[in-house]
């Protein structure tokens, strides 16, 4: 069969406008069922003929899936809400700034117009060996190219590899993990997922980057008012300002007293299949002044454990560096 | 007055087209029956195709016919065809496929089982060089015309050489030239400066994909092309097909960009004229980006050794220049100009340059930009501040010091050039740039951010001579420009037109430029390439324009009395001492004349190619024809001096370019703003090559990674520097009427030099002496990490 | 329709395997269930068939036959160990249900196959009564013809072996068969993933040759499902169970001894390192006896 | 009635459950009805004859255009290749170059990479649709354009107009740096971005003196 890239295959559309016909489609839409959402990581998928699903679910129509949602511990965000609404959106704009932050820094305003908050956290890997089609793990097959010896691998995974060396790409899923958001799963039973388990690992499930399995549907993100009005932090290492996915990010959450932490919640992407909260750098802020020491502890204590591939050591240092502001950017 | 025309803004006359949705580029042309054609691209990097069964292909509805290599000519050698049963690089098109829709090309192709045999190949050129490395053809690595093919390669005491981190001395150079006695340079030297050099290869990636639609009628093929020329390339898709040019009524109003991709059309633009022909339907050939990818040419990449000598003074007195260039699998001329280029921007006397042009499965290079010129100053330009660092001197001094004069003859014969303000230009760009006061903030540090000035210096080739002007003063008194150049962005067609028409005395409303249409007459032009055009065509049509202007005072001579010589004109006028006559007065007269005066009669000198362009104009008016022959002797070479001052943030890796200053010599400025945007274009054009744009290969399957614009990461907006100003030095180039030389090319190569300075600087004078200088390498390289691959090592990253 | 392998283009669009398909799992999964309902309902049918008198125990035959020493036990329930853990990592990812880093424990459990099985060899060798088990001689084909009668014929007893019967060779030696051939296409393949052993590469050896591979290593895993499976049912099952009790104990009692073994092709010993083994708690002797009175 | 048969794969595949038989037998008004029908609520059932009956009304420019749209169209090939309207430009179709950039209920999007039905009841605007039909007026930011000499090739210039085009709206007191930001999803190769910013400038000021 020869190579053939940027016609979309045909397939049948249906659009529904609830929740439940959603997930009542996706059931009955099996294997071959996809769920179409900003449709960014989507028609890439389509065009490159490799994803050939016989039934587009397009749930842009689902009202009860957009907008935000005042609750008294919180806010509620429609997984459907546009990045453009979230960075925009005045409460989370002045709560919880780092997801508006993160969410200003994805991609471009037109993809920010149409991608989608939850398109953006469950959007597949962008590993270039696995987005051209070929059969590597995470595709059914029985090899990574990525981590051959010379393989090409610059913005590969430095954690948590296991057979498969790919990385999340998502900007807001780190910020959503720095404010214990928690993920509102329907299938058709409803689900609570705290952000940093919505992500799994090869290990887990080589062929996934999310618990979403078939006929699982993202509604809502609810993000927890524990955290808001924290110090935040938000960086993102690219190698164009616009358009690139991040090298390495990093997003956290402050609560301080004076000049000491008295919590943190910090979490890092581009460095494994899957954002990566860092528990041990926060046990180790907690309670502490961001003094120049903590901060180059912090940072060394984030990178243990790390392994580089051929091509990107520098993750490392960039990822120690990043921690490190994370944690400077609170300090008197 | 009639108004001034040249060094005036204006805005281009296509501009509103261009921005109402009605510029027409190749694939917004529709016939009626128009059907698809697609490519099917070779999945391997070289490979022999021993089967294709279409069976199933010819069975998708829709479907209609199949083009395969054997239908299409097949030159000897290492040179391109539109199709191939031997393809040399992943993405080379193998056959192609008409249906009624994309979606049934599409298809068909998947339909298509195509048995290969994979054949050895070669991405990196050094690797190709190893004594039992691949070669990119079965049949070897070299050829020429004479003897064919040979296989070229160094010994492994050459790449104990190279692995140790030195300039190797292989035997037999491919290419090799001295001028002066290098021995005696560097042993005036005080300082020697060698480094290894990286250059990576970069994808042109014009914003319009290369498509093109094409119908025959009555045997007459109407061709809708994307390319930089118009006339050129007709002429260059008459010769593909065969076929009389003047059968051919060629369209190419507006192209997407080139940068040298689409010279005199491309390759491929011919398949949907064939295709066309065999099927007996329009066709049209949208090419996607990731095809573009393959198709769409890229700039050669580097591999090199400098070497270079300095006196005390900071004079440089010797060059020892050694490039492997990846030259794709049919070759490339960038590393000879390159050679040439860094003889003549820091004035050696003293040089050898030894070429290794090497073919490689990868796709196919060609001109980009300031080709050569724009790798060689991005690349050297660390090396004369690592030069300026030893002696303790200031960094542009040393550059003013090494800058030429017009006295310098470049490259082994010793070229002369027309005019030479390169130390102008680096004093005019000093001076806007604030300099003297910039340069004290090199290596300041604020928190974690690190202040770097860049400043570099560029030139390449800038005009050429004997072109034909066409144009024609109607009875509606208005003159009509013909133009045969293409229109691919540079505002070329009309601003060539601006100094004739001052010279006619006309207001610019007087004007109409007409273009892009063979139907409406091309006068032989240049190919729209090497910066040639504002040089070339100012003077063509300036020739024209003066053969207008003798015409137009014969005419009121005869008609008003008195001396032709006392005759003006002014404002769409003619006036002398007989009183005065409109330019419709002076059409409408010329009609009445016949003869030479509305082209009955034509100047013998004229290319074949205009004659048939003037005559359908024929009787239409007053005709201007000329060939230029204003004559000169010299290379035509414009300058570029440029300063930049960026933060480097030590942390990530990533930088900003907060000030960019261009100062160019480019003898008079036709067109300010359409000038300062060429420098600035250039520029980050440039600076993208320098920090982001990149190609990567799977060493193990040869394919490449960098196959599409975010993954080959072209400059953003954001990465656009900050605040940008540019100014020329504004003498006129002596030897041409105009004073105009072109600017297009010299500005890639200063964008790329003012980053890889400005990072150095910032780093503390280390040159990584590779592009492109990613917030990896320079994370990496500031944290002590070793570097993940061989010094040396082609499309990595 | 089931499809047998799974194939996938490589990256330069040619054809190639990829593995066996997981179709054969399920398949494998069904059969194992037909053969244990078609097992027991076949050896009701055969309830009244004829039985071989038990033999007669020469002298001095102990109480305790020592049946497995305690080396060949520890290697038996470690070889499980490790089988089962291979097993079900392998399989039950395959299912659906997620076991996190299924990989590691998989390739740790096969270096720990890999290890019983070196012991395994050299005790067998060294210590065993290796040619007895490897004996393909003409003993050989008149066990596997009398075995054949009995399976045709009710009227033909169950023939007695020596110390390993014959259906105990045939299923070592389809064990060991497989084991091998999934031992040795899973060290090539560990050169694929991350272990302390290899430098990671996945291009030792060609597409084709790597599909290969991971076919015979997928055939092999869905072989040991079946020969898991009817292991397990055998040693459950009460006419046998006597067999799971003596690779618990190490043991079997006289009479099993007597019922179901030729003593003159296993001449029986006692445990020389427990005197007393005769003294052994009455519990024991009953459920050794056990399925002589099932039986 | 064509209910099943134009129906088609739909039906076999779904059951009537997911649908309704009486809104695509009705035809013309299923984008408003389908509220109206208990069970399952599809947006738009002309999606689901889409195997057969693939007849859609867009608002393109102001005006209603019906076309026949494939499933698996995107909205940059449906006004190219469906409703001639060719100033929309396909430069990548991967939404990493913004040529292709409409204006969708006035928001920049990437034609490229939307379904044209998905934009069942939303208004699409293209550079065709910013003159002034009646007078040939420019918008303001062609005005700007006009007056700032901006582009070279231009095959960015639709998509870069849209996006200036919504950024004035949104904020005709636009900072250049801002301007840099609401401007950074269209790529220009010429990197004529200087002069893009200096029309997106005056555009801006050309918006507020209105």
């Amino acid at each position: 069969m020869a190579n053939m890239k940027d016609m979309i295959p045909a397939f049948d559309l249906v659009q529904p406008t609830t929740v439940e016909d959603a997930v009542d489609l996706m059931k009955d839409a099996g294997d071959e069922g996809w769920v179409l959402a900003g449709g960014l990581d989507t028609f890439d998928w389509f065009k490159d003929r490799i994803k050939r699903p016989r039934v587009v679910i397009d749930i842009g129509g689902i009202e009860e899936m957009r907008g935000f949602r005042d609750e008294a511990g919180g806010i509620e965000i429609g997984a459907m809400t546009t990045l453009t609404e979230v960075a925009n959106h005045a409460r989370v704009r002045s709560e919880f700034g780092v997801l508006a932050t993160a969410a200003e820094h994805v991609a471009t305003p037109q993809i920010r117009n149409q991608g989608t908050l939850g398109g953006n956290i469950t959007q597949d890997t962008r590993c270039w060996y696995y987005r051209s089609g070929w059969p590597c793990y995470r595709a059914g097959g029985n090899v990574c190219y990525a981590s051959a010896p010379l393989a090409m691998n610059r913005e590969h995974c430095i954690l948590g590899r296991s057979r498969c060396v790919a990385v999340n790409p998502s900007d807001t899923a780190p910020a959503l993990i720095a404010l214990d958001a928690k993920m509102v799963v329907q299938s058709p039973r409803r689900r609570l997922y705290d952000a940093e388990d919505y992500f799994i690992g090869p290990s887990v499930d080589i062929t996934r980057m999310t618990v979403l399995e078939p006929g699982d549907l993202l509604t809502q993100v609810f993000v927890p008012a524990f955290w808001a009005n924290s110090n935040f932090y938000f960086e993102k290492v690219r190698d164009r300002g616009s358009w690139d996915f991040q090298l390495v990010s990093v997003a956290a959450a402050f609560r301080m007293s004076g000049s000491t932490i008295e919590d943190a919640r910090i979490a890092v992407n581009g460095v494994a299949p899957y954002p990566v909260r860092l528990d041990a750098v926060e046990r180790l802020v907690r309670g502490e002044a961001a003094s120049e020491s903590l901060q180059n502890a912090a940072g060394e204590l984030a990178i243990q454990g790390t392994r580089a591939l051929r091509h990107n050591d520098y993750k490392i240092v960039m990822m120690r560096n990043l921690v490190r502001r994370a944690v400077r950017s609170v300090a008197a | 007055m009639a108004e001034k025309l040249v060094g005036v803004n204006y805005a281009p006359p296509d501009l509103r087209a261009k921005i109402t949705g009605r510029a027409r580029y190749a694939e917004d042309f529709r016939a009626q029956g128009m059907v698809f054609m697609k490519l099917l691209l070779s999945p391997m990097p070289h490979c022999r195709v021993r089967g294709v069964d279409d069976s199933r292909a010819r069975r998708v509805p829709g479907f209609i016919d199949i083009m395969r290599a054997s239908e299409v000519n097949q030159p000897e050698g290492p040179t391109e065809a539109m199709l191939t049963d031997e393809p040399k690089y992943e993405g080379e098109p193998i056959l192609a496929v008409a249906a009624e829709s994309e979606e049934a090309c599409a298809a068909a192709i998947e339909a298509i089982e195509l048995d290969l045999e994979p054949l050895p190949f070669v991405l990196d050129p050094l690797q190709g060089l190893r004594p039992n490395g691949p070669n990119a053809y079965t049949e070897g690595n070299q050829f020429s015309g004479q003897d064919g093919w040979s296989t070229y390669k160094w010994t492994d005491a050459d790449f104990a050489e190279v692995d140790a981190g030195r300039m190797p001395n292989p035997a037999n150079p491919l290419v090799e030239w001295t001028k002066g006695d290098i021995e005696a340079g560097f042993a005036e030297a005080t300082v020697i400066i060698e480094e290894a050099i990286v250059h990576q290869s970069v994808t042109h990636h014009p914003m319009e994909p290369r498509s093109t639609m094409a119908y025959w009628e009555n045997g007459r093929l109407h061709a809708f092309v994307s390319t930089q020329s118009a006339q050129r390339t007709k002429m260059g898709m008459a010769g593909a097909l065969e076929v009389d040019p003047e059968e051919i009524t060629f369209v190419s109003e507006f192209t997407g960009g080139g940068f040298g991709s689409k010279i005199p059309g491309h390759t491929h633009m011919s398949l949907a004229p064939l295709m066309s022909r065999k099927i007996g339907r329009p066709v049209m050939h949208r090419v996607t980006r990731y095809e573009e990818n393959y198709i769409g040419r890229a700039r050669p990449g580097f591999q090199a050794w400098a070497k270079m000598g300095f006196r005390a003074d900071g004079k440089c007195t010797a060059i020892d220049l050694m490039i492997v260039q990846d030259s794709g699998p049919y070759g490339a001329g960038d590393h000879n100009t390159a050679s040439n280029i860094a003889d003549i921007t820091y004035t050696p006397g003293n040089m050898r340059y030894r070429g290794f042009p090497m073919y490689t499965n990868t796709p196919p290079k060609a001109a980009q930009r300031g080709p050569g010129g724009a790798q060689i100053n991005g690349m050297l330009e660390p090396l004369i501040d690592q030069a300026a660092r030893e002696l303790n001197m200031d960094r542009l001094a040393i550059r003013i010091l090494n800058a030429p004069t017009v006295e310098y003859g470049m490259g082994p014969r010793s070229q002369r050039m027309t005019s030479t303000r390169a130390k102008e230009a680096l004093r005019l760009g000093a001076e806007l740039f604030d300099y003297e006061n910039k340069i004290q903030l090199s290596g300041q540090r604020n928190g974690s951010k690190v202040t770097g000035i860049g400043l570099g210096l560029s030139t390449y080739t800038a005009g050429s001579r004997g072109y034909d002007g066409l144009m024609v003063i109607r009875p509606d008194g208005k003159l009509y420009v013909y133009q045969g150049i293409g229109n691919l962005g540079t505002h070329s067609i009309s601003d060539t037109a601006r100094p004739a028409a001052e010279l006619l005395g006309l207001n610019w409303d007087q004007v109409e430029i007409i273009w892009g249409d063979s139907s409406r007459g091309m006068p032989n032009s240049s190919v729209q390439a090497g910066s040639q055009t504002t040089h070339a065509h100012s003077r063509a049509n300036y020739a024209a324009a003066q053969d207008a202007l003798r015409k137009i005072r014969a005419i009121a001579a005869r008609q008003l009395g008195g001396n032709a010589n006392q005759y003006r004109v002014d404002n769409g006028r003619v006036l002398g001492p007989g009183g005065s006559m409109t330019f419709a007065q002076v059409a409408q007269r010329a009609i009445a004349l016949g003869g030479e005066y509305d082209g009955h009669t034509l100047p013998g000198d004229l290319n074949a190619a205009t004659v048939p362009a003037a005559n359908m104009h024929v009787g239409t008016g007053l005709m201007g024809v000329a060939r230029d022959n204003f004559g000169g002797e010299g290379g035509i070479y414009s300058w570029l001096a440029v300063f930049g001052l960026i933060e480097l943030d030590v942390e990530t890796g990533q930088f900003e370019t907060k000030e960019l200053v261009c100062a160019t010599d480019v003898g008079t400025v036709v067109h300010p703003r359409s000038l300062g945007a060429q420098c600035y274009g250039g520029a980050i054009q440039g600076m993208g090559m320098a920090m982001s744009q990149r190609w990567v290969f799977d060493p193990q399957y040869g394919v490449p990674f960098a196959n599409r614009l975010y993954t080959a990461r072209p400059p953003s907006i954001m990465d656009a520097p900050r605040s940008m100003a540019w100014d020329a030095v504004g003498i006129p180039d002596p030897q041409t009427p105009t004073g105009a030389k072109g600017i297009g090319e010299p500005s890639v190569g200063a964008g790329s030099a003012v980053l890889t300075t400005a990072i150095a600087d910032a780093m503390g004078g280390r040159c990584l002496c590779r592009t492109p200088l990613t917030p990896d390498l320079i994370v990496a390289e500031l944290e002590g990490r070793p570097l993940p691959f061989g010094r040396l090592d082609q499309h990595v990253g | 329709m089931i499809e047998l392998f799974r194939r996938d283009q490589n990256p330069w669009g040619q054809d190639i395997l990829i593995g066996v398909s997981w179709d054969l799992m399920w398949m494998a999964l069904v059969l194992a269930a037909l053969f244990m309902v078609g097992h027991a309902i076949w050896f009701r049918s055969r309830a009244g068939a004829a039985h071989a008198a038990p033999a007669a125990v020469p002298p001095g035959t102990p109480e305790r036959v020592v049946r497995h020493t305690l080396a060949s036990r520890i290697f038996h329930w470690s070889m499980s160990a490790a089988m089962l853990a291979l097993v079900i990592t392998a399989f039950v990812p395959v299912m659906g249900l997620e076991i996190p880093a299924w990989v590691t424990i998989h390739w740790i459990a096969g270096v720990a196959l890999i290890a019983a099985i070196i012991y395994h060899i050299i005790h067998a060798i060294g210590w065993q009564d290796f040619w007895s088990m490897m004996n393909f001689g003409p003993s050989f084909f008149r066990d596997l013809f009398a075995q054949t009668k009995h399976l045709m014929s009710a009227s033909a007893p169950e023939p007695k072996g020596g110390k390993y019967p014959l259906d105990h060779r045939l299923y070592h030696h389809a064990v060991l068969v497989f084991s091998l051939a999934a031992v040795v296409t899973g060290v090539i393949m560990m050169m694929r993933i991350d272990t302390p052993f290899f430098a990671h590469n996945p291009y030792l050896l060609t597409d084709e040759t790597t599909g290969v591979v991971f076919a015979i290593h997928g055939i092999a895993g869905v072989m040991f499902i079946l020969l898991i499976a009817s292991h397990i049912y055998f040693a459950l099952r009460p006419d046998k169970r006597w067999l799971f009790w003596s690779m618990v104990r190490g043991w079997i009692s006289r009479d099993v001894y007597a019922e179901h073994f030729d003593p003159t092709k296993w001449k029986a010993t006692g445990d020389s390192s427990r005197p007393g083994t005769a003294a052994t708690g009455a519990l024991a002797d009953a459920s050794v006896s056990a399925p002589k009175e099932d039986a | 009635m064509h209910d099943v048969e134009s129906v088609g794969v739909l039906e076999k595949k779904y059951s009537r459950r997911t649908f309704i038989k009486g809104v695509i037998a009705t035809g013309a008004t299923v984008s408003s009805a389908n509220y109206l029908f208990r069970g399952p609520n599809i947006l738009g059932a002309a999606t689901l004859q889409s195997t057969t009956e693939r007849l859609l009304t867009l608002t393109v420019n102001g005006q209603e255009r019906r076309v026949d749209v494939l499933p698996n169209e995107t909205l940059a090939m449906t006004l190219r290749y469906k409703l001639n309207l060719t100033g929309t430009k396909l430069g990548c179709d991967r939404a990493e170059c913004g040529a292709c950039t409409v204006l969708v209920d006035g928001v920049n999007q990437y034609s490229c990479s939307i379904l044209t039905h998905q934009l069942r009841g939303r208004s699409v605007t293209t550079i065709e649709g910013l003159e002034n039909a009646d007078t040939g007026e420019l918008s303001v930011v062609q005005q700007a354009v006009m007056d700032e000499g901006g582009f070279q090739c231009a095959f960015c210039a639709p998509g870069f107009v849209m996006s200036m085009t919504a950024m004035v709206a949104n904020n005709p007191n636009v900072t250049r740096e801002e301007a840099r930001v609401a401007l950074s999803g269209n790529l220009c190769r010429c990197a004529d971005y200087d002069k893009i910013l200096n029309c997106a400038m005056r555009a801006a000021e050309l918006a507020r003196s209105v």
